[in-house]
């Protein structure tokens, strides 16, 4: 199924222009809210016709230090029809959280808790949500723009990073 | 052996007006050459081992080049050099274990493999002492060995080191059973538990120019062969029963918080345990130090070449297993045990006594 | 005193002084150990006797066997090992009393009763006399026997497997 | 730090014991730690701890330029890199919608198809080696080698070869180079049988494999479990095949699936046997690619001079010795990458560890992740 099929189906479902295109940020994406997510993630999964049962990846992204807002960015692929979706849904740094689907794609488990290491984003729902990659007594978040690296750990001291190396 | 050191001290006048010296000299004299074979087989081991492997593996193994600080030609002191690093190396005691059994555990193991060579018989008489029950005590001297082990793992006080111990306690305990109980068959056919006798009972030829080996018997002798061989190498912890090391598993098992000297004694029992299986493997069925082609190439000097090459021919098989084969898992390893060895050395056991009565 | 005398006190030594350990030990494990080498002792003082066979019976059963399953036990068993065992008796008087007692009782018997003394003669064959008392003499109880052990077998095993 | 393993230990039932393979053992085939519960041998749990290869591979990403950040790739899957290398220059190329030349091409999928070999045979080599064979591991080392051989005559590395540039490669063939790979290939095919005859078809490898770590289809796609794996599952997907990139769609091969033939299908058997198979299928593809290469033409023709992509974003896939190794690429139109993500394939097997190894011995856990073929070095990225 075509990009534009897929979105019909989610509209007739949920009401017209809850998907909705960007070409901005690229042209088969839909830009959701972290509520509409949350409504639509199970539907995407059950739905015979969509029947997304892989999720390829989930990724985290900080949109820049001027815009504050955080997003998290999934790939969803069909085994069985062969079509692709990307969800793209934002939020504000301030309180960065959305629903967790790691109940409805088991691979998300892992990538929420990394997004979760990385950027802070809270995924509401999840069992287990703590520091995949990180130890787990690391201060902040280090893929956000406005993260400062630390002086010390543990009394280590971190070397910073020469002058001129680009 | 005791016995003709005692015969000739007593014909040497100053020994002979005190017997405990000579008493206590013959037992030395007996038993020094035991350890010293025990260090010597495993140097031969270890380097045949690394040869044999490197070899199946296509590549070369130990070479030496040039003079000097090199191995030898071919590696050949690469064992020497492997032996002056053990003994030189620092000797670690980890700070939880249990010390007087950490310290204790490798002797132990040791201490049964040296005594059970006191009664292994290299040719008709080249043995430290003489029993008339020789087989058994060996293999009563192979079981006090696990208990070495078990404390190994107990003392290390390493997790690896504990499943270890309790891998190779349960498999040597289970795997005793079809080794005894697969040799009944040759105690039956040959009537006694001293090595002279069974050997003696295995001269002549079958089948006009075979030799009249207990392996070449009957059918269920030869199949008590394979059962004890197979056991003998489960009982000694070799591939591909060499759960209790399991080093992708277990990191090295009970042997985990070893290093050093006392490492090296449970290197030195290990061979010294492959030694005393095809030892006893070949005295009972390939006929000991008996010549291959019967009537031929026969003496002791003889006897003790065919008994080394029965021998060192059934070592050189538990290599080739363990550079083949894959690993069983421990629930395998049991079943294999309880489910097929059990009840196949029970029927070699029935068959050798039909046989005996009704066929020959 | 000759080299087989001197050999025989050590094995006793050895023997007693390890039985005394497997008692007073406060350690579960150590106890386990030391009555290894009063069982390795006890084969030895059987060698003394001319008995070969039972000697290496012994090792083979109560050490190969018995003696491993008695630590594969301690081990198993959760924290056992940490339990520091007590000595402590509440009966000191009456239990001293009773010792002594049997240890006067029996010291005076040792002393008093007329041993039946012959000259040493070094038995030969024991295997074969031992096999042949099993297998003709006393087949019958020894068949009951086994069938009595296999029966324990089993129920042992059926105690021991989880209802689920 | 003490506080902080008291607190990750947990709930411990009585009978239970917590031992932790790794981060430091000989078969986690990296520095992975597992917190394995087990009940005498018998596992109840398992948690994965990852990260101790931890290089901030994404981080440095945004710090760097398009092209520099390609030597990193090749530090992620370093058994792979050839792959690493091509599955990032097509993200790239496909944000910036550049074509490459028709040699290039051709040159990609035969560096590629090589390194999957080189990567198969050493996850066959390991997986022996984890069931406790040890011959089979030096017998596919030794191939291995030549692979390496020819990488190094080809780039000058062995392992991390920063070949496959953005728009192109950083060297033609050298002289000599495809006659002998044509050798190399003429030597190997015989001795796919080698490793059948000594390990795959072996009693006790049987024994130890077969209907050990069963993965069902359905539970692998909700894992993301890809690549061989999910092959070995029983469901016919390649990438190459079924959604291909660059010129995979111009070669005849097969794709090899887990039949089950000696255990359930899913099993760490059917996971070794089709990489097996794989090796097979490598072979014919190098070999057509060889068969049309084209002789000249510039390698160099296509490398853009300043890479700036335009705003905007992309998820691209391949198909990696692993399984689908994904590249999400975010550009804000400057010349550094607002944020590169890495999908690595080894990362969602290894996730699903705790779901098929649970109520299986310690033994059987060892053969299960060597069977997973994972590499700690993408993984923790």
């Amino acid at each position: 199924m075509d990009f534009a099929g897929i979105i019909g189906i989610i509209n007739a479902k949920f009401g017209e222009g809850f998907a909705s295109i960007d070409e901005e940020v690229s042209a088969d994406t839909v830009r959701l809210t972290p509520e509409q997510w949350g409504q639509l993630a199970p539907f995407l999964r059950k739905t015979p016709e969509l029947f997304f049962d892989a999720m390829m990846c989930i990724t985290g992204i900080d949109e820049g230090v001027e815009s504050e807002n955080l997003a998290v960015s999934y790939n969803l692929h069909s085994m069985k029809h062969n079509h692709k979706l990307e969800i793209y849904v934002s939020m504000p740094k301030s309180d960065p959280k959305v629903p967790s689907v790691e109940q409805i794609w088991r691979v998300a488990d892992w990538f929420e808790r990394e997004v979760y290491d990385m950027f802070g984003i809270e995924f509401e729902g999840h069992r287990d949500l703590r520091r995949i990659l990180l130890p787990s007594d690391w201060d902040g978040f280090p893929l956000r723009k406005d993260y400062e690296f630390p002086e010390t750990w543990h009394g280590i001291v971190i070397n910073k990073m020469k002058e001129g190396w680009e | 052996m005791v016995d003709y050191f005692l015969e000739t001290f007593s014909e040497i006048t100053w020994l002979a007006s005190s017997p405990n010296l000579s008493f206590v000299l013959a037992v030395t004299l007996a038993g020094l050459p035991i350890f010293l074979f025990m260090a010597l087989n495993a140097l031969i081991a270890v380097y045949a081992e690394r040869k044999i492997s490197a070899f199946m593996q296509d590549r070369l193994g130990p070479m030496g080049q040039g003079v000097g600080l090199h191995a030898g030609k071919w590696g050949i002191l690469q064992t020497v050099a492997d032996a002056v690093k053990l003994i030189t190396k620092e000797d670690i005691i980890p700070a939880t274990a249990d010390r007087k059994l950490f310290i204790i555990a490798p002797f132990i193991l040791f201490t049964a493999s040296f005594t059970a060579f006191a009664a292994f018989p290299f040719n008709e008489y080249l043995v430290a002492a003489d029993f008339n029950i020789g087989l058994f005590y060996i293999l009563a001297m192979g079981s006090v060995g696990v208990i070495g082990i078990i404390l190994a793992g107990y003392s290390s006080n390493n997790k690896w080191s504990l499943y270890g111990a309790m891998r190779s306690a349960a498999q040597i305990v289970s795997y005793e059973i079809p080794a005894g109980l697969s040799l009944l068959s040759v105690i039956m056919l040959s009537g006694s538990l001293a090595f002279r006798d069974i050997v003696a009972a295995q001269t002549g030829t079958t089948l006009a120019i075979l030799p009249n080996w207990f392996i070449l018997d009957n059918p269920f002798t030869f199949i008590a062969f394979w059962i004890f061989f197979v056991a003998g190498v489960a009982e000694v912890n070799r591939t591909p029963f060499d759960l209790p090391e399991a080093e992708s598993e277990l990191v090295a098992g009970w042997m985990t918080e070893y290093s050093g000297m006392r490492w090296s004694f449970f290197f030195l029992a290990e061979y010294a345990n492959m030694f005393i299986v095809a030892g006893v493997a070949s005295l009972l069925f390939l006929g000991g130090w008996l010549s291959p082609i019967p009537g031929y190439l026969e003496g002791n000097l003889w006897g003790i070449f065919w008994f080394i090459s029965k021998v060192s021919f059934l070592i050189f098989v538990m290599m080739w297993f363990r550079w083949t084969f894959p690993r069983l898992r421990t629930d395998q390893l049991m079943r294999l045990c309880w489910k097929f060895f059990l009840p196949a050395s029970f029927v070699t056991i029935i068959g050798v006594g039909i046989w005996d009565l009704f066929v020959r | 005193m000759s080299g087989q005398l001197i050999i025989f006190w050590i094995v006793t030594l050895v023997t007693v002084l390890s039985a005394a350990t497997v008692v007073f030990s406060k350690n579960l494990i150590y106890s386990a150990v030391a009555l290894l080498f009063t069982l390795l002792g006890v084969a030895g003082l059987y060698v003394f006797l001319w008995a070969d066979f039972i000697a290496v019976t012994q090792i083979l059963i109560y050490v190969g066997g018995i003696l491993v399953l008695i630590i594969f036990g301690i081990m198993l068993t959760h924290r056992i090992t940490s339990v520091r065992l007590s000595h402590s008796s509440m009966q000191r008087g009456i239990g001293g009393a009773i010792v002594l007692m049997i240890f006067v009782g029996l010291t005076s018997m040792i002393f008093r009763a007329p041993w039946y003394r012959v000259a040493a003669v070094e038995p030969q064959e024991t295997v074969r006399q031992i096999g042949r008392l099993l297998m003709v003499d006393y087949l019958l109880p020894f068949e009951v026997a086994s069938v009595l052990l296999l029966a324990a077998l089993m129920g042992a095993a059926l105690l021991s497997r989880k209802v689920n | 730090m003490g506080v902080v393993i008291e607190q990750e230990l947990g709930t411990v039932h009585g009978d239970e014991m917590i031992l932790n393979i790794g981060p430091q053992h000989p078969s986690t085939h990296g520095v992975l730690r597992l917190k394995v519960h087990t009940d005498g041998e018998i596992i109840t749990q398992i948690t994965p701890y990852i990260g101790y290869l931890h290089r901030c591979f994404e981080k440095h990403c945004e710090n760097l330029t398009y092209e520099q950040s390609i030597p990193y790739t090749d530090r992620c899957d370093y058994i792979g890199s050839m792959n690493n290398n091509f599955g990032y220059a097509v993200a790239v190329e496909q944000l910036m919608e550049t074509k490459v030349p028709e040699k290039v091409e051709y040159m990609r999928v035969i560096v590629a198809e090589m390194n999957r070999i080189a990567s198969h045979l050493l996850a066959l080599g390991t997986f022996g080696l984890d069931v406790g064979a040890f011959t089979p591991f030096l017998y596919c080392f030794r191939d291995r080698e030549r692979i390496l051989d020819l990488f190094e005559m080809l780039c000058g590395a062995r392992l991390l070869y920063n070949y496959i540039w953005i728009g192109g490669v950083s060297h033609d063939f050298p002289v000599g180079w495809v006659e002998k790979t044509y050798e190399f290939l003429d030597y190997f095919e015989p001795k796919i049988n080698e490793y059948n005859d000594l390990l795959t078809y072996n009693k006790i490898f049987i024994e130890r494999s077969a209907d050990v770590g069963v993965i069902p289809a359905d539970v692998a796609i909700s894992y993301g479990v890809t690549g061989p794996n999910l092959r070995g599952s029983g469901v016919r997907w390649d990438l190459r095949k079924d959604d291909p990139y660059g010129i995979y769609d111009r070669f005849e091969f097969d794709i090899p699936i887990g039949t089950g033939a000696m255990g359930s299908v899913g099993d760490c058997w059917d996971r070794y046997y089709v990489r097996v198979r794989e090796l097979e299928e490598c072979v014919k593809i190098i070999r057509q690619a060889l068969d049309a290469l084209p002789r000249d033409g510039d390698v160099h023709a296509a490398l853009p001079k300043k890479i700036r992509p335009k705003a905007g974003h992309v998820y691209s896939r391949t198909e990696s010795p692993r399984g689908d190794l994904g590249y999400y690429i975010a550009s804000d139109g400057s010349d550094i990458p607002s944020r590169i993500k890495m999908r690595s394939p080894a990362f969602t097997a290894l996730s699903c560890l705790n779901e098929i190894s649970r109520g299986w011995m310690i033994s059987d856990v060892i053969a299960i992740l060597g069977s997973l073929d994972i590499v700690l070095g993408e993984i923790d990225r």
